[in-house]
């Protein structure tokens, strides 16, 4: 991957100040190791919290729309529909709320990756086989036990699509987040080096946001692998 | 080819331009120019393409995808001196002073710069007037240590103030019909130009290639492209129609409120015509920008302007 | 303890509806074992889904200890015709399932559950997952998920139809004890005669589709009956004669037999 | 939903810069509604462009990825990583890259909503029951008829869940591109109402595209209903 | 045509490795229709799934037609203990999938679906989808899928073991018939002695887990036969009883609980 971004700088003879080689990119790294580590290090946080706050919330909305077809009819297309609001149009809004600091970026992880998880945990609740179903209401299983012991735990393999999705959103989010108060992070430090046209800096900055996001995603698989072993099992 | 036609009917150029940002007053002489014809006279076609600011005007022009382009001229000043875009010459000022301003509402009792002491001032993260501010206030008598700045988003700046979240802002003077709606209050504005006279608003640029290839272009596109300007700040209410058509969303009161503010900004001093850049003031211009620390020195007036589009009188 | 009355229940497809069953009368004593037999598709799983309250009734009502049926109740446990086994959860797990959601400690019906695994040979499974058994291994796990919640009434799908002949009798004996020590009232579906003359008090002749009420054969052999040798060998061919006869008969007799 | 926006702007005696309430949101929309229509229209292609690329684009990658899990393991983290650098970020370069004009837009609407369908994709395509797939190699069926016959069919519930989580995404992409470039669609209409603190008209484009966000959800979902009429029947 | 030479498979499990098949040595002649029996869990599944080449030996071979089996191959059809329907496919096309993945014309083979669809008495059904059926009436439709193959072998598991007593002899006849008539070697895993002596040439005995060939007992009862009265009723009494008495002995599950 990186050898095709250096082949690619190479023939088409990119001017560094468009698409930067490899070795400009390590150098504008070893610029500011440590700087930019920490920097990595602010905007993962926020990454996380959001991520996680996200995971909760969404969780806990899929079970409440999972219980009650009822108030899934009523607020679902409100919900897909302020989804497909762009929330960088609201960003402003969000500074004004919340305020400076970490707050608007956590909000920002949140907002991008709650809806991911929630459609993904919804399908999953609603896929539960119907054999597995019917011997749950056989043992006239209150909703939430057939919810806790069936549904969910079905719903496992969906829920992490959602989480393995969100993983991505939820860095994009906080970097929207650190753009539109570039205090602090990765998102200020691609702020300040593309005011200045520092593009290698502005590279460096964007490569660990991608291994960032490699390495969360393929931390959630593992989760899913240590999680969900039986799912891999009985699938071909 | 062209002999069996007119004498006159020379074959026209096509051209494309970026402005400064967006379709707002400050940029309405363009399109004014195109819809009163100033382009065609001259043989010219634009193709008018909505900018985004410094870094992607830069970026279009560098990469050959518009051939000319307006733009904050000491942010870009910035940029040259720095080494690390060097690629342009600016042919033309639009604003003969910065339109870079602190502003605030009245009721903060902020009327002076030193009234900023111990207060926070939000301006656009990274922006010229951040760049800026530490030279204006030791200009203007302040310690710059003493004001808290919030870099944030630009379209964060109206908000913030409106909210009271934040005492001042640094912005455009041009927003003020906007911060005036959105707080409902009156609004303060202290230009940077009182103290730094010698900055250049928004300028029009252009690569040193075509310069060289195609002088006549570039001689005509500008006399156009200022015929337009200087129509535009003579006749406000009509600049503000042609570009409510553009985009209807931008109301008509909104475009000649922007373009009332700006004129006297756009008027050179001394009956110089529209658009004139003067040698000097662009080396004190370097010299000032090389002063607060912003760039090494090295850079010549003649790196970033070719004088000879706009004559001086 | 069961009462069935003018129970009819239509499923409408896509293309068109089925009348599963039409129009059932049937009473089952307490502590009765009522064999069900009938043709593959005459209804036999949705007579036990209604009575489960799994489904509702298109016309008709079933009434378990004289109460109507509109949901499942803790007292009935079913056997269904496919496992439902969680993937999740290891064999003794799943053996535990009603425990759990019946509230009970499972410490104390661990032993309970190892006894009817090892009752069905699966004592050495009880830690596997449901996708490493055979398919019989698999019935078995989900026999002894409803044996462990020792119901009133066991409702049974073919519970024995993926084991062997020598397993099956087994289980059969095992489960005729059961039925006799605890006084369960038993519905048990089967498509194997010899198996209905051994467990049942009476059997359930289902006509083919839709499902009505054929006949029903009372099984006058005393208890406790056991495959192969015993002394009612004649009785035994005679019931078993007679049913198949009547399984027969109303495939050429499409007629509602009167009761 | 839009009682409840009203009574919170009321209760709170929101200030109309911030929140406007729906009135003032209704006058906006009068005020031009044929223009605003005109560039929900525009934004609507992009977004739908970019949103029928990136299936097609997604799903033949999925097919790939499916085909060889050499392949997968040796480009998935770099998919992964891709997909987390902010697209915001790269968006001057696209520009540069594709041009100005609808170009971008697409781009962004692409990049945006590509993810989430080759995740879900990929999910369902792993996901195929063990008894299926053996039956299908029992029946010696190459791997495309297999994949056409059993895996994708079975996938479809999932695949829709991505494509689901994608529409939003589309839309936030086309804003995103057209706050970049705002020479048209609504993303414009945001950004230059904001500039004249006209916030009424950002929010009637706000609604706008909320609208326009459930209905693209519905669609995708009524699709589903059509497509995959058997996935509810054997769920309960 | 079969040859089944020291074949061995063992399963790996997270808690501990599973034995199903040890050493497993025989012969199917070509045409031949072999029964296999065998308690539950004692590896009958696996050894049709290591024939049709599903899933690979663990020692030993297995060769068809003279061929190491490595992988399936299309002139073998096997019928699974669970249906495997497509559940977005109508009864008539999940018949009709082996002819499309074979690249034939689906319009030369309709008629022939329709003729198995009707033999297994589904004619009504050709359009509905899987999940609208009862277990035995899917367990029909796989069936109906492994016979429009037309294959040299024929690998059944379980067949008929959804089914009701008389769907279950008819299609026995059905399946005898098609067995002399195409030639097609069978290899038929069931749970019954008497489908076992009614339809085989041969019937293997395997002992409980680990699986072992415990012994082959000829049938020597010509053919066509057919279930209840026929000439042969005592030889098909001994060869039951012997067969019945072989699974009895190989009992090496532990003894069901006490009564
Ligand atoms: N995928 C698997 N993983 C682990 N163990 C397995 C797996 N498949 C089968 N086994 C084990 O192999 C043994 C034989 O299984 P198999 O399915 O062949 O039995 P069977 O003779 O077909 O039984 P039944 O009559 O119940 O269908 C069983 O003990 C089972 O637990
Ligand atoms: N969910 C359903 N939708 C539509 N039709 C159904 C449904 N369930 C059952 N049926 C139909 O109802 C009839 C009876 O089905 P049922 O499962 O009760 O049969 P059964 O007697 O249990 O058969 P088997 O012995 O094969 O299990 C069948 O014709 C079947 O097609
Ligand atoms: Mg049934
Ligand atoms: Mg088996």
């Amino acid at each position: 991957m990186i050898s095709l971004w250096w082949a690619a700088t190479w023939v088409f003879d990119a001017d560094p100040f468009f698409v930067p080689a490899p070795p400009d990119v390590v150098e504008a790294f070893t610029r500011l190791p440590t700087y930019l580590l920490e920097q990595a290090q602010v905007t993962l946080l926020e990454t996380l919290v959001g991520y996680g706050l996200a995971t909760v919330s969404a969780i806990l909305l899929a079970i409440l729309l999972a219980a009650s077809r009822t108030i899934e009819r009523m607020t679902f297309p409100t919900i897909a529909g302020i989804n497909a609001i762009p929330k960088v149009a609201l960003a402003p809004l969000f500074l004004v709320w919340v305020g400076f600091g970490p707050e608007t970026k956590v909000l920002m992880a949140l907002l991008l990756c709650f809806f991911p998880i929630l459609v993904s945990t919804m399908a999953g609740l609603s896929s539960t086989p119907s054999d597995l179903g019917e011997m749950s209401r056989s043992l006239s299983a209150s909703w939430w036990q057939t919810f806790v012991k069936v549904r969910l735990p079905w719903a496992l393999p969906q829920l992490f699509v959602g989480l393995k999705v969100a993983t991505a959103l939820a860095i994009i989010g906080a970097i929207i987040g650190e753009v539109i108060n570039p205090d602090k992070g990765l998102g200020s430090v691609i702020v300040s080096s593309v005011q200045t046209a520092d593009t290698p800096m502005a590279f460096a900055a964007l490569t660990l946001l991608a291994i960032m996001g490699a390495a969360l995603f393929y931390a959630v698989a593992a989760l899913e692998r240590v999680l969900v072993p039986w799912a891999r099992a009985i699938s071909s | 080819d062209d002999k069996g036609g007119d004498a006159g009917n020379k074959e026209t150029d096509k051209v494309a331009y970026i402005t400064a940002f967006g379709a707002v007053g400050r940029d309405a002489f363009a399109w004014v120019a195109k819809e009163k014809g100033f382009f065609a006279e001259v043989g010219i076609e634009v193709d008018i393409k909505e900018g985004a600011g410094n870094q992607p005007n830069l970026t279009a022009l560098k990469a050959g995808q518009v051939q000319f382009a307006a733009l904050d001229f000491t942010g870009a000043v910035i940029q040259a001196g720095k080494g690390e875009f060097t690629d342009w010459r600016a042919i033309a000022a639009v604003h003969q002073q910065t339109l870079i301003s602190v502003m605030t509402t009245k009721d903060t009792n902020i009327t002076t710069p030193k009234d900023l002491a111990g207060k926070t001032m939000a301006t656009g993260a990274g922006s010229v007037t951040e760049l800026l501010f530490p030279a204006y206030a030791q200009l203007a008598g302040l310690d710059p240590k003493s004001v808290k700045i919030q870099g944030v988003q630009t379209t964060a700046l109206n908000g913030l103030m409106a909210s009271r979240q934040v005492d001042a802002l640094g912005t455009f003077l041009l927003s003020r019909g906007a911060l005036a709606t959105a707080s409902r209050k009156e609004v303060v504005i202290l230009p940077y130009s009182d103290y730094l006279r010698d900055l250049f608003g928004n300028a029009i640029i252009t690569t040193p290639k075509l310069i060289a290839d195609d002088p006549d272009l570039v001689q005509r596109f500008t006399s156009a492209a200022l015929k337009g300007l200087q129509y535009s700040i003579d006749n406000p209410e009509e600049a503000a129609t042609i570009l409510n058509k553009v985009k209807p969303t931008y109301t008509v009161a909104a475009g000649k409120g922007e373009i009332d503010a700006m004129a006297p900004y756009v008027k050179p001093a001394g009956g110089a015509p529209v658009g004139v850049m003067d040698e000097q003031r662009v080396a004190r211009t370097i010299a000032v920008l090389q002063g607060s620390g912003l760039i090494p020195s090295g850079l010549t007036p003649a790196n970033v302007v070719d004088f000879n589009f706009v004559k001086k009188p | 303890m069961i009462k069935i009355a003018g129970l009819s229940r239509t499923f409408k497809g896509k293309s068109g509806p089925v009348e599963a069953l039409q129009n059932l009368n049937l009473e089952i004593g307490n502590g009765e074992f009522l064999a069900v037999i009938g043709r593959s598709g005459c209804g036999k799983s949705t007579l036990l889904r209604l009575i489960a309250g799994l489904i509702p009734p298109s016309q008709g009502e079933v009434l378990v200890a004289g109460e109507r049926v509109t949901r499942p109740r803790r007292d009935v446990a079913m056997v269904f015709q496919r496992p439902a086994l969680l993937p999740w959860r290891t064999v003794l797990d799943n053996v535990l399932l009603p425990v759990e959601i019946f509230g009970m400690k499972r410490a104390q019906h661990r032993d309970h559950a190892m006894r009817l695994l090892e009752m069905t040979g699966l004592e050495g499974f009880a830690k596997r997952l449901p996708h490493e058994l055979s398919g019989g291994m698999q019935q078995r796990v989900s026999l002894c998920r409803a044996l462990i919640q020792r119901p009133k009434v066991m409702l049974m799908d073919e519970p024995f139809s993926a084991l062997d002949a020598l397993t099956r009798e087994e289980l059969a004996v095992e489960l005729q004890r059961i039925h006799i020590e605890l006084g369960t009232t038993v519905v048990f579906v089967t498509h194997s005669i010899q198996e209905a003359v051994l467990l049942a008090d009476r059997v359930a002749v289902l006509s083919a589709r839709p499902g009505r009420l054929n006949k029903l054969v009372e099984v006058e052999i005393p208890r406790p009956r056991s495959f192969g040798h015993n002394a009612h060998m004649e009785q035994v061919a005679a019931t078993s004669a007679e049913l198949h006869q009547l399984l027969l008969g109303n495939e050429y007799l499409p007629k509602p037999a009167a009761e």
